[in-house]
């Protein structure tokens, strides 16, 4: 599986990310440099890192999405190729035009980090094979603009699509005055394109890819998605 | 030349920021605020000397890059 | 350089004010500092050249007053690789690795604007210690406010908490721990200590010492702009009407222009095309051009000319003075100047070449075709004034008084959910603190621990120091930060490597505050040597009072300990079902305790005393009883005694804990008391033997004083819903903030 | 009534944001544009109908809140 990992000037996930799909892919990602206009030739995946691409500026997301890297990555997107956002990288992907709705400033106004329940809202992605429906994990979130906003046309359209990949929730599944760090609509912590093959997501997989960093429980609940990007190739 | 390029978010676009300003002025004793909008302004310096092409240039600056339309307006003053 | 530099000329514009004793003092200066000028230069310096010595032998710059007392200080061991007097000290942790560390403060900056105070504090720690070749991996910080209900302090606390996250969470440095208190003796100044702490190979590290005559000087990053100018020595008549509009602008951070110049910097070091490489502080180009002139027995030409700049006629002094955040110097090699341009350019960095490196000991500074300054470089550090201030130990506090009427249960209730004691939650989920996927253990616990990456080994990181000792004892406040540092670290099965200090004090010229300064260090200083953390960096903040009222004297210790594995870390959280152990000495210490501050505002009594062979051994201890695989998890004792710490580790694992009641002591002095070198253990009950033997064996004291499990907390037969003190605990600084 | 308050900050204050919007039409061909500042406008909804005091309450609430005078300018406007 040949992956690739864009670096915007301001990204800061861009390490944790290459690691996270060299660990699952057994290969090193190529890293792309925001001023590259063509991508490595052959490759499965493109990866959007988490960060402050431009210093989030203006919008986060925004002048990075008009970066030169951005047109073969949307050339990409539309021959269906695989598209992970994570993240600053899922705002990049939504002012790209890649991926629906808006992420506004958290309804809590504040910056949040902490780890965050997500149920798996459909297991029918290359993203998500080697979860199951309903199935809840446990990974950080850390993010100043992280609320999902869309008219209910479009959230109405997202739901009958199955195109929401997460939800926060509780620790057991169930909604807790804490499981929404942002505020977002529906609780949309993840959500695909129509195509199914461009994933956008707040919460940080890769940061949760490795039990070492799990805590007392040793949680690494992270590596199902990349775990499922690898069968999911391997397969095709 | 200048240009200014104000920015607001639509209606019926929840704005957490604003509502957090008509709050905080409740809380301060500030009485009859029924509500509180935030947007923001970017002011361009042009050489364009030409106040039309300069207002043209402004907005197609803002179509491009400075208001993402999904969510936001915008309009274009020449100073 | 220009004609006229060449000619050595040196020229004051007409609108420039002219020099003489009223202007120095403006600046600052004292009169025999002034005199020790013209006896130096003998002329009358130009008002550019006033405004360098005003930066220079200014305290933050000269160390004036803290000299001679920071040279007592233990700054070696066979770990150092840097001791004090660079950017960063750096400290060598094995396979070729080094950790480069420091904190800094930025105290009265954030007083005035919280938000952009912080924010650019917590840059210009990550750019000393980026500066040295160091990747930064970890940052903390340590605040002090005002009483939680000074009208000041909620303003302060969320714009200083949203200014560290908004630079830190931009750069991409977690930022994992650090400490956070509330006093009224800070209502009219604050203490934000940042600390950064990076990774580098030890035998590439970058000093500041410029090398080799006629090599390019290079400015690197932001523009300058009239950022800080003038500061405190601006407020004079000169300026006259348009005063407002002249005011000394504050410094706005940049996290995404510092982003890039860590990889830049980082990138041109790779690349061997840096010399020397000195960041841009306080008075940015002066002190940072002559310390690398200084350091490498050089003089150094500017041509402020080529200096970018952000604003429209600036003069040489504004220049000279400019504090503008994110920007560097460097001596490069010229043979790679192609090399070091194109790496800027790839970053978008402004780039200039403002100066070189010159054979003879002079600091030109040439402007629009004149000479602004010509000044004996190394004079200009070297015979800057040092004090010996008049120092007066501070008098005995009031004796204890008797013990609070409270049942203790109800006390450790209310200490839980206080604004010092409650959760610092509601910090540290503002600051990213998983980013770069390394931190191993999260804020929350007596040490972070951050992983070496790609290695075995891990960081232990902690930031501590107790002012209420340090107020009614300074000698003994100083040893123990030091122990409870070490405390921390060891708790967490780190070997203690060294230790950062930020000094923050009141005025210097006052013997009592002076007196504090120098108990503090002594303190320090024994118990750094007694526990093998020499002190490899640090920072003075003094003058930090208002109207006469200093704070308390608040000497932050910072402190780095390693893990050989990461499976070497110790959890704070227990599991159920275990025994609880007690190691140290319980005597009852309840001077200067939380219980009688927080309850009743008592500030009485001696602080506890620091048996610095007893806190070596305990530590050694617990590390040796993690080794021989006893531990399931550990605390240290500080604030708040054994009930505090117990409930901290109820909290942290969600579980109930029993403690037994005394059975010779007062419950009170037993449960609250204050004794140093003590741990709480979590075993399993079937090692407690084991334990136990082990302990006599190395001559600490150790007995079991209660379990795990259930979810009540109890302190003898008093106890209480876990529930409802994690309810308490956990609301504690929303309560505040009004937010609940 | 409504009323806006336009921040803006001072002159010679940094403006990151600005610098960063300046760089990045640059980037994307806008030519001409030789510099950029942010700042914000805050719209307030108040049941004040008296115009001269709408004002001078957004002044007020300007001057405690909205605007961070160590930093940053404002204006008010009536609309
Ligand atoms: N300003 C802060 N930023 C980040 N973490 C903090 C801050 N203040 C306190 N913490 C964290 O909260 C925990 C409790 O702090 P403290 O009570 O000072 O610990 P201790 O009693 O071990 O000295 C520690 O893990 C510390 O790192
Ligand atoms: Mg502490």
């Amino acid at each position: 599986m040949r992956t690739a990992v864009v670096v915007f000037p301001g990204s800061n996930c861009d390490r944790d990310m290459a690691v996270a799909l060299e660990q699952a892919t057994g290969r090193p990602p190529t890293m792309v440099w925001h001023k590259d206009t063509v991508l490595p030739e052959g490759l499965d995946l493109v990866a959007i890192p988490g960060g402050f691409s431009f210093g989030d500026y203006l919008r986060c997301g925004a002048i990075a999405a008009h970066s030169p890297i951005m047109r073969p990555v949307r050339s990409f997107a539309e021959r269906g190729g695989l598209v992970l956002g994570v993240c600053n990288g899922w705002q990049v992907l939504i002012e790209a035009g890649l991926l629906p709705g808006a992420l506004m400033r958290n309804a809590g106004l504040k910056f949040v980090c902490r780890d965050v329940h997500l149920a798996c809202e459909t297991t029918a992605t290359p993203f998500t094979g080697a979860l199951r429906e309903g199935q809840v994990i446990r990974i950080p979130v850390a993010h100043h603009d992280g609320c999902f906003v869309a008219d209910d046309a479009l959230l109405d359209r997202l739901e009958g699509e199955g195109r929401i990949a997460f939800r926060y929730t509780g620790p057991d599944g169930h909604d807790g005055p804490r499981s929404n760090p942002n505020g977002s609509m529906r609780a949309i912590a993840g959500a695909l394109s129509e195509n199914r093959r461009v994933l956008g997501m707040m919460p940080h997989p890769e940061r949760m890819a490795d039990p070492a960093l799990g805590g007392r429980d040793r949680v690494s609940d992270g590596r199902l998605v990349f775990e499922s990007l690898t069968a999911a190739l391997q397969e095709s | 030349m200048k240009a200014r390029v104000t920015v607001t978010l639509k209606p019926g676009v929840l704005d957490p920021q604003g509502a957090a300003i008509a709050a905080a002025l409740a809380s301060l004793g500030f009485e009859g605020v029924t509500g509180a909008r935030q947007g923001k302004i970017i002011e361009l310096d042009l050489e364009e000397t030409d106040p039309a092409r300069a207002e043209a240039a402004a907005a197609r600056m803002a179509d491009t890059l400075l208001a993402n339309q999904v969510i936001e307006n915008y309009s274009v003053e020449v100073l | 350089m220009t004609d006229a530099a060449a000619a050595g000329t040196l020229s004051n514009t007409a609108a420039e004010p002219a020099v003489d004793l009223a202007l120095a003092e403006a600046h600052g200066l004292k009169p025999d500092e002034y005199q020790r000028i013209l006896d130096l230069l003998g002329r009358v310096p130009s008002f550019t050249e006033l405004g360098i010595f005003s930066a220079m032998w200014n305290e933050h710059c000269s160390y004036k007053s803290s000299k001679r007392w920071l040279r007592t200080l233990p700054t070696e061991g066979p770990q150092v690789i840097c001791g004090p007097g660079e950017n960063a000290g750096v400290v060598d942790i094995g396979d070729g690795l080094a950790v480069v560390f420091k904190m800094e403060s930025h105290n009265h900056p954030s007083f005035i604007e919280p938000y952009q105070g912080a924010a650019t504090g917590v840059g210009g720690i990550l750019r000393d210690v980026f500066t040295m070749g160091a990747r930064p991996i970890a940052a903390l910080n340590a605040l002090s406010f005002g009483a939680p209900d000074h009208p000041r302090t909620k303003r302060l606390l969320a714009g200083v908490v949203e200014g560290i996250g908004g630079y830190g969470n931009a750069f991409g440095v977690p930022t994992v721990g650090g400490e956070l208190r509330f006093h009224p003796a800070y209502n009219g100044n604050c203490l934000v200590n940042a600390m950064a702490v990076g990774l580098a190979q030890a035998d590439s590290i970058f000093y500041s010492a410029a090398s080799g005559v006629g090599r390019p000087v290079v400015y690197l990053g932001a523009k300058t702009g009239r950022d800080g100018v003038g500061g405190a020595t601006m407020a004079s008549a000169e300026f006259g009407e348009d005063a407002e509009e002249k005011r000394p602008t504050v410094q706005v951070g940049d996290p995404f222009t510092e982003k890039r110049l860590l990889e830049a910097c980082l990138e041109l070091m790779a690349s061997g095309a840096v010399i020397s490489i000195q960041d841009m502080g306080a008075a940015g180009l002066t002190c940072s051009a002559v310390e690398m002139g200084d350091k490498g027995g050089l003089g150094v030409a500017l041509d402020l000319d080529a200096v970018p700049c952000r604003e429209t006629a600036m003069t040489a002094y504004e220049m000279m003075l400019s504090e503008s955040q994110e920007r560097m110097l460097m001596v490069l090699d010229p043979a790679r100047e192609d090399t070091a341009r194109a790496i800027f350019e790839k970053w978008d960095l402004d780039f200039a070449i403002v100066g070189e490196t010159i054979a003879e000991d002079r600091f030109l500074v040439s402007h629009g075709g004149a000479l602004k300054a010509d000044l004996p470089l190394a004079a200009l550090s070297g015979t800057a004034p040092e004090y010996d201030r008049p120092h007066l130990a501070p008098a005995a506090p009031e004796p204890l008084g008797p013990l609070p009427d409270i049942a203790p249960i109800d006390a450790l209730q209310r200490l839980v959910a206080s604004p010092n004691y409650g959760s610092r939650a509601w910090v540290w989920e503002q600051y990213d603190h998983t980013v770069m996927a390394d931190t191993a253990v999260r804020p929350g616990s007596d040490a972070a621990i951050v992983r070496v990456h790609g290695t075995e080994k891990a960081l232990a990181l902690a930031a501590d120091v107790t002012p209420r000792y340090c107020a009614a004892d300074p000698v003994e406040g100083g040893r123990q930060a030091v122990a409870e540092v070490f405390r921390n670290l060891s708790a967490s099965g780190a070997r203690p490597l060294a230790v950062t200090d930020n000094l923050n004090f009141g005025n210097p010229e006052r013997p009592e505050i002076m007196g504090q300064f120098v108990g503090c260090i002594r303190g320090i200083g024994e118990a750094c040597t007694a526990l093998d953390m020499p002190v490899v960096s640090g920072n003075v903040s003094l003058y930090n009072e208002t109207e006469g009222s200093a704070i308390l004297p608040t000497p932050t210790i910072g402190a780095v300990g390693l893990l050989d594995r990461l499976e070497d870390a110790i959890p704070m959280a227990p599991g159920a079902g275990d025994t609880l152990v007690l190691l140290g000495t319980t005597r009852g210490h309840l001077g200067q305790s939380a219980l009688l501050w927080e309850l009743e505002a008592r500030a009485e009594g001696p602080p506890p005393p620091v048996d610095l062979a007893a806190e070596r051994r305990a530590g050694e201890l617990v590390r040796a009883l993690k080794a021989a695989g006893h531990l399931r998890a550990a605390h240290d004792l500080s604030d708040g005694g054994l009930a505090l710490a117990a409930a901290e580790m109820a909290l942290a694992a969600r579980t109930g804990i029993a403690l037994d009641a005394p059975e010779n002591l007062d419950p009170l002095t037993w449960f609250f008391g204050e004794d140093q070198a003590r741990y709480l253990l979590a075993i399993g009950p079937e090692r407690l033997s084991a334990v136990l033997t082990m302990a006599g064996e190395a001559g600490v004291p150790a007995r079991p004083v209660g379990r795990t499990g259930g979810d009540v907390f109890a302190l003898g037969r008093e106890h209480l819903p876990l529930a409802r003190l994690s309810e308490g605990h956990n609301t504690a600084l929303p309560r505040l903030m009004g937010e609940v």
